[in-house]
């Protein structure tokens, strides 16, 4: 039997059971939705119509509709890109790293965070889609055999890189999170009273049973898909800022860029984490189970992470000075200091500067400012992509090539209809499927919930 | 006439220590049902712990291995190209930029390969019918599954007076 | 550098593809659809390019031009390309194709004269002759100041030119190795070559 | 249930010093006696030897008290167990930070030419080995502010090490076990120190490795420093564990305890290998001339040394701790250890040696003999060490769940 010291606080509040903690989780997906989430799918649908329509617009016309030109040739579509999939690392690390490091309150909140790394995913792998010239040739970057026989695509290319990187955590998040999922559909396939429901979870669950070899097989394989899925997380944020930093171009070209974005990627992710589960927490009614100790934990990853970016922003600074390259140090000077300082500087203040106030015990526990300051990251992660891209392209080598970027409405309308789209599947996730990991909250219970350790301390 | 007797318990330590007695009294215990995975009750029923790990070890060498001769063989053999002076005459020389691509190919493999296999091995798919005996062993309750074939030397009575002695919450017959 | 007039010395220069060596824009390209070839050219592909940028992005010295729009048919583009109908077309040179929507491009080194000029000079059974493949920027120069040919020829002038004390490649230090060289204005200055600038 | 050091154990490290030196001596006379022209690198090699050595021991001990704050900061609870072991790592500090400062102090004095920037004509106009490019660095490498750093940092580290040793004792000694008042000040210490380490193991992996090869620079290079002395402290850890279990010692160290420690000497074996990818491939692809000397310094010379620390800590490690059973196994842990143990030791050597002796640096007789006797050093001051305290603490709030710790 494991041992829990008495020093560590409980991650199931109240008087739980395992019955009522299946009550609580299957309470969201058998009741009805109330107003307010009809009025917020109903805001997600026509922001996602819009964002829809641009995109539709942008593949009619060309990407001439956005602000691009021939110096910054790309914006933010790449920005977005970035942005999304670093939103879409906090879901695999929780469930992964965390599992490897069995930290236990990864349990309540995996399931939503792999959820929003799935549809976040889904946003980011829009945007190397449609910001290609020719969408219709997208198939072009795998290897497939064609009329011309010998024609395979450059294995050298970091974009190349990408598709086999993006869509490796695609699926294999998706396929953690379904395995995941499996046990708990049964719960509520066996609970169903509705023909339709009941028909549904059934096949959703895929006939589980639950029998002893099957959890056996379960946690074997929820260990050595997070052993496979933990260096994953690191090689696709790496790769993605490979992107960058294999190039020549100053500002983009340097050797920290993999474990900063990976450090990035995570501080992002579990921003949008914090943003998504205080708001599900109190709809859902699952206070007991997202604790004010799990949001704790969260602000903690988010300022070390936070923390890990500063270093990064600060050696990149000082390292641009020290190279003696005239190209870096002025390109960093220019970050700072050039027409799009304004970016530079909401980076540096939401990123590095505002989640140090997470040091303060009262704050990082707070519920509001914890709910404000995750929104500050998440604005200050999309400035980080967007001075790293576009300051560094519209000042290079030759004045002569300088030149500025506008966005257009399409650019933000595209940007915007990924938080409708994001919305729209996460709130339908949130009515249709079981939002905490009810088999791997109940293996908890006794050693960490609330009225298990209050016994246990009492005899 | 039934297959199987089944005894519902509403608490995993009593289950697992209900286990350790039937076993002990020489019955044996066809399966256990459980809503969650319950730590050590493998060493209790001897069973022997999975090898899926192996075959994920085997799914991800032979997808290292693909990678590499498929790169090899698109960039090196069919149509080596002049690209930006990366050098293209020997594989181990443009290996540095193909090393993203041969570590993603090998996670994808072994990952897909393992979770495939878990789904056969289980026979959860998408279609299959449930067996587990009890609604309620995917929400709070355990059952014990007692098959009468495996236990032709004991009586049902037996066998029921065995199961009444754990403290369960119901004994039934499926 | 932002203040243009604070740098009197700034000067005209010409600025096409530079044909690097190691060109960074081949590397990224994920459809293989700008290589090297041969002759030592940096090739587009037209047919194959998808439209990433990404060789734009990563061109040192910016001199890729992408395709926004399809401005062979757009009637919003008549004044960038008049050539929308079956007359105007009859400017275009019939001997490079027309790029489409989506596509990158970039000088090609007038690869089109280039492969004329050998066929002719097989045709010929006869080594090609410096001077006698010209591009159409080197051909319109009214001063000379363009010269083209085979570096690897010994007695070419595009050689000795190169060799030139006066020659440099742009933006040499990062070391893509072009396969175009200036020649360095002579000035009459003040600051000398051990000087060290800041 | 102490440790005593003393009778054979004790004479083996001294052993292995007494052996290190003669080797040295041995490594010196061949030199001396060999190639004449040789004799000029001489003393820049023993010097670049020393700092290699040194650096590697230095860095185990640092990083043995960076992985004590994470424990703390991290609230882990597993490796409670090990925390008597950590500090006795971490005791050598004070010893490795005097090595290190008796080789800057031989740079100031210009005994040796590892750090090239320490040279004053490189910053003189008039001087014909004036290098702009030196000189730009100037405000930051010069010896002034340089010394300042250094001893900052040693200082701090030091301090950090002597309170985390001290409250580790007064933590046995507490009346009330139930209070947390030690605990809780140790975890504000641990994100105090970590916060600190975080920024000055970047700035001192710059000023004391990266200065060497004085015109190259890297963002990564702090971290992937880090990295390997990360992966020598976990090594030191498992194996000092190993040979104490095997004097019947640390019984309370179970199967579960040595198969998360050899988790963490696979899992940063990865980490290593990644920044070394990170740092390698970038500067490859991009081919810029100014970045790529770096690397075509160590290729073109060192070819078997750079590829070779390659395989060793990362084929070695990967191929051979996969398995569960590996990392039970307390004979193939201690020899995958010591494999990748002298693996990190090569490549500090990867690291300092192209940029102090050019082409003419070698694992010879006088490495391994600085090596061996930097050994024998470090093993006699940590298990002098070890011996003066219990091998388990008491009191520590996490002591049960570690005592408990079971995993499959």
């Amino acid at each position: 039997m494991q041992k829990e010291s008495a020093i560590r606080e409980p991650l199931i509040l109240g008087d739980k059971t395992y019955h009522q903690i299946t009550e609580d989780v299957c309470a969201p997906v058998e009741g009805k939705a109330n107003k307010y989430w009809y009025m917020a799918f109903s805001v997600a649908v026509i922001v996602a119509l819009w964002g829809v329509g641009c995109i539709l617009y942008t593949i009619g016309r060309g990407i001439g509709v956005w602000g691009l030109n021939t110096t910054v040739d790309w914006a933010w579509d790449i920005t977005n890109f970035v942005w999304w999939v670093g939103i879409g690392h906090a879901g695999t690390l929780i469930s992964a790293v965390l599992l490897l490091f069995r930290q236990k309150w990864r349990m309540a909140i995996n399931r939503s965070a792999e959820a929003m790394t799935i549809f976040a995913v889904m946003m980011a792998a829009l945007f190397p889609g449609i910001h290609m010239g020719r969408i219709w040739m997208a198939y072009w970057v795998f290897p497939l055999p064609n009329q011309f026989g010998s024609l395979w695509v450059n294995f050298n290319s970091p974009l190349l890189w990408d598709v086999f990187a993006i869509s490796t955590y695609f699926s294999v998040s998706l396929v953690f999170w379904y395995i995941g999922l499996i046990p708990d559909f049964a719960t509520i396939r066996d609970r169903a009273v509705k023909p339709v429901s009941k028909m549904a979870y059934s096949v959703l669950s895929f006939g589980w049973t639950g029998n002893a070899k099957a959890w056996i097989r379960f946690e074997e394989v929820s260990l050595v898909l997070a052993g496979l899925a933990t260096p994953l997380v690191f090689s696709v944020h790496s790769i993605v800022s490979m992107d960058f930093a294999t190039s020549v171009i100053p500002g983009w070209h340097t050797t920290i860029f993999p474990p900063y974005f990976v450090a990035g990627a995570i501080f992002s992710g579990f921003a949008m984490v914090q943003t998504l589960l205080l708001i599900a927490r109190k709809v859902l009614s699952l206070e007991s189970y997202i604790t004010v100790k799990h949001i704790e934990y969260m602000n903690i990853v988010i300022v070390i992470t936070g923390s890990i970016v500063g270093v990064a922003y600060l050696s990149e600074l000082f390292i641009s000075w020290y190279s003696g390259v005239e190209y870096e140090g002025y390109a960093f000077m220019n970050r700072a200091t050039g027409p799009y300082w304004w970016a530079y500087a909401s980076m540096m203040t939401c990123n590095v500067i505002i989640p140090q106030l997470f040091w303060f015990k009262g704050i990082r526990r707070s519920l509001i400012t914890s709910f404000i300051l995750s929104i500050f990251v998440n604005v200050g992660m999309w400035f980080e992509r967007f001075v790293i891209i576009v300051t560094s392209l519209h000042r290079d080598f030759l004045p002569s090539n300088w030149g500025m970027f506008h966005p257009t409405f399409v650019d933000v309308g595209i940007f915007l209809g990924t938080i409708g789209i994001f919305f729209v599947l996460f709130l339908l996730y949130s009515r249709f499927f079981p939002v905490l990991a009810l088999n791997e909250l109940k293996s908890i219970l006794k050693s960490s919930g609330d009225n298990y350790k209050k016994l246990h301390h009492n005899d | 006439m039934t297959k199987a007797i089944y005894a519902l318990y509403d608490d995993d330590e009593v289950m697992v220590n209900g286990a350790k007695a039937i076993l002990a009294k020489n019955v044996r215990i066809k399966d256990v049902y459980s809503p969650f995975p319950i730590h050590g009750l493998e060493n209790v029923l001897g069973i022997k712990w999975t090898r899926l790990a192996i075959n994920a070890f085997l799914y991800g060498f032979t997808a290292l291995a693909l990678a590499l001769a498929g790169m090899s063989f698109f960039m090196i053999q069919d149509w080596p190209m002049n690209i930006g002076g990366k050098p293209n005459f020997d594989l181990y020389q443009n290996l540095p930029a193909f090393i993203p691509i041969t570590f993603e190919f090998t996670v994808l493999c072994a990952a897909h390969g393992m979770a495939i296999t878990y789904l056969i091995r289980n026979w959860t798919l998408p279609g299959v019918k449930a067996r587990n005996p009890h609604p309620r062993t995917t929400d709070d309750h355990f059952a014990i599954e007692i098959d009468r074939t495996e236990n032709a030397g004991v009586s049902d009575d037996e066998i029921k007076s065995i199961l009444q002695g754990t403290n369960p919450v119901e004994i039934f017959e499926k | 550098m932002e203040v243009p007039s604070e740098y009197p010395e700034v000067g005209f220069m010409p600025l096409m593809c530079q044909h690097c060596n190691h060109a960074p824009c081949e590397t990224v390209c994920p459809v293989a659809a700008t290589t090297h070839s041969d002759e030592g050219f940096n090739q587009m592909t037209y047919n194959r390019c998808i439209g990433t940028r990404y060789c734009a992005n990563n061109c040192p010295y910016k001199v890729r031009r992408f395709n926004w729009f399809n401005y062979v048919a757009d009637s919003k583009f008549t004044n960038l390309n008049p050539a929308q109908d079956d007359l105007s077309r009859m400017v275009l040179n019939p001997d490079v194709v027309v790029r489409s929507r989506g596509v990158m491009e970039k000088c090609s080194l007038c690869v089109q004269r280039v492969q004329a000029g050998k066929l002719a000079a097989k045709k010929a059974s006869e080594p090609l002759r410096d001077g006698a493949i010209q591009t159409a920027c080197s051909a319109a120069c009214p001063t000379n100041a363009i010269t083209f040919g085979d570096i690897n020829d010994k007695s070419s002038k595009v050689r000795t030119d190169a060799m030139n004390d006066r020659a440099y490649h742009l933006l040499e230090e990062v070391g893509v190795k072009p396969n175009v060289w200036y020649q360095t204005k002579v000035r009459n200055s003040m600051q000398t070559a051990a000087e060290p600038t800041a | 249930m102490d440790y005593i050091f003393e009778g054979k154990a004790k004479r083996n490290t001294f052993l292995l010093i007494g052996g290190g030196v003669l080797l040295f001596m041995l490594g010196v006379a061949i030199m001396m006696m060999g190639h004449h022209e040789g004799e000029s690198h001489l003393g820049q090699r023993i010097w670049t030897s020393l700092l290699i050595s040194g650096f590697f021991f230095f860095g185990i001990a640092l990083a043995s008290l960076f992985f004590l704050s994470v424990q703390y900061a991290a609230e882990a609870g597993w490796a409670v167990v090990f925390k008597r072991v950590m500090e006795g790592i971490m005791a050598y500090l004070p010893i490795g930070a005097l090595t290190l400062i008796i080789v800057f102090v031989a740079g100031s004095m210009h005994w040796h030419h590892i750090y090239h920037w320490m040279a004053p004509e490189l910053y003189d106009v008039n001087s014909e080995h004036y290098d702009q490019i030196i000189a730009h660095k100037q405000p930051y490498l010069n010896q002034i502010f340089w010394w300042i750093r250094t001893l900052a940092y040693l200082g701090v580290y030091i301090a950090f090490m002597r309170v985390f040793r001290k409250r580790s004792l007064e933590e046995d000694e507490m009346v009330n076990p139930d209070e947390k008042s030690v605990f809780l000040k140790n975890q504000t210490l641990a994100a105090i120190f970590l916060v600190i380490f975080g920024y000055t193991s970047t700035t001192f992996s710059w000023d004391w490795i990266m200065s060497i090869d004085t015109h190259w620079f890297s963002t990564i290079f702090g971290w992937y420093i880090f990295s390997g002395m990360w992966i020598g402290a976990m090594v030191m850890m498992t194996l000092l564990t190993i040979y104490l279990k095997s004097k019947g010692l640390m019984e309370f160290v179970n199967d579960s305890h040595m198969h998360d420690i050899g988790k963490w000497v696979f899992g940063v074996s990865f980490l290593w290998t990644y920044l070394f990818f990170c740092q390698f491939m970038l500067y490859w692809y991009s081919n810029i001339p100014e970045e790529i000397t770096y690397f075509k310094a160590r290729i073109d010379d060192y070819t078997w040394v750079f590829w070779g620390t390659m395989v060793i800590n990362f084929i070695f490690p990967m191929l051979l701790l996969m398995s569960k059973d590996a990392k039970r196994n307390a004979g193939f842990m201690v020899f995958v250890g010591c494999i990748i143990f002298f693996g990190h030791w090569l490549d500090v050597f990867m690291i300092v040696t192209p940029g102090a002796m050019h082409r003419e640096g070698a694992v010879g007789f006088i490495e391994i003999g600085t090596f061996l006797a930097f050994l024998g050093l470090f093993l006699n001051v940590v298990l002098t060490a070890i011996s003066k305290r219990p091998l388990l603490v008491k009191n520590h709030p996490y002591l049960e769940e570690s005592l408990h710790h079971h995993i499959n």
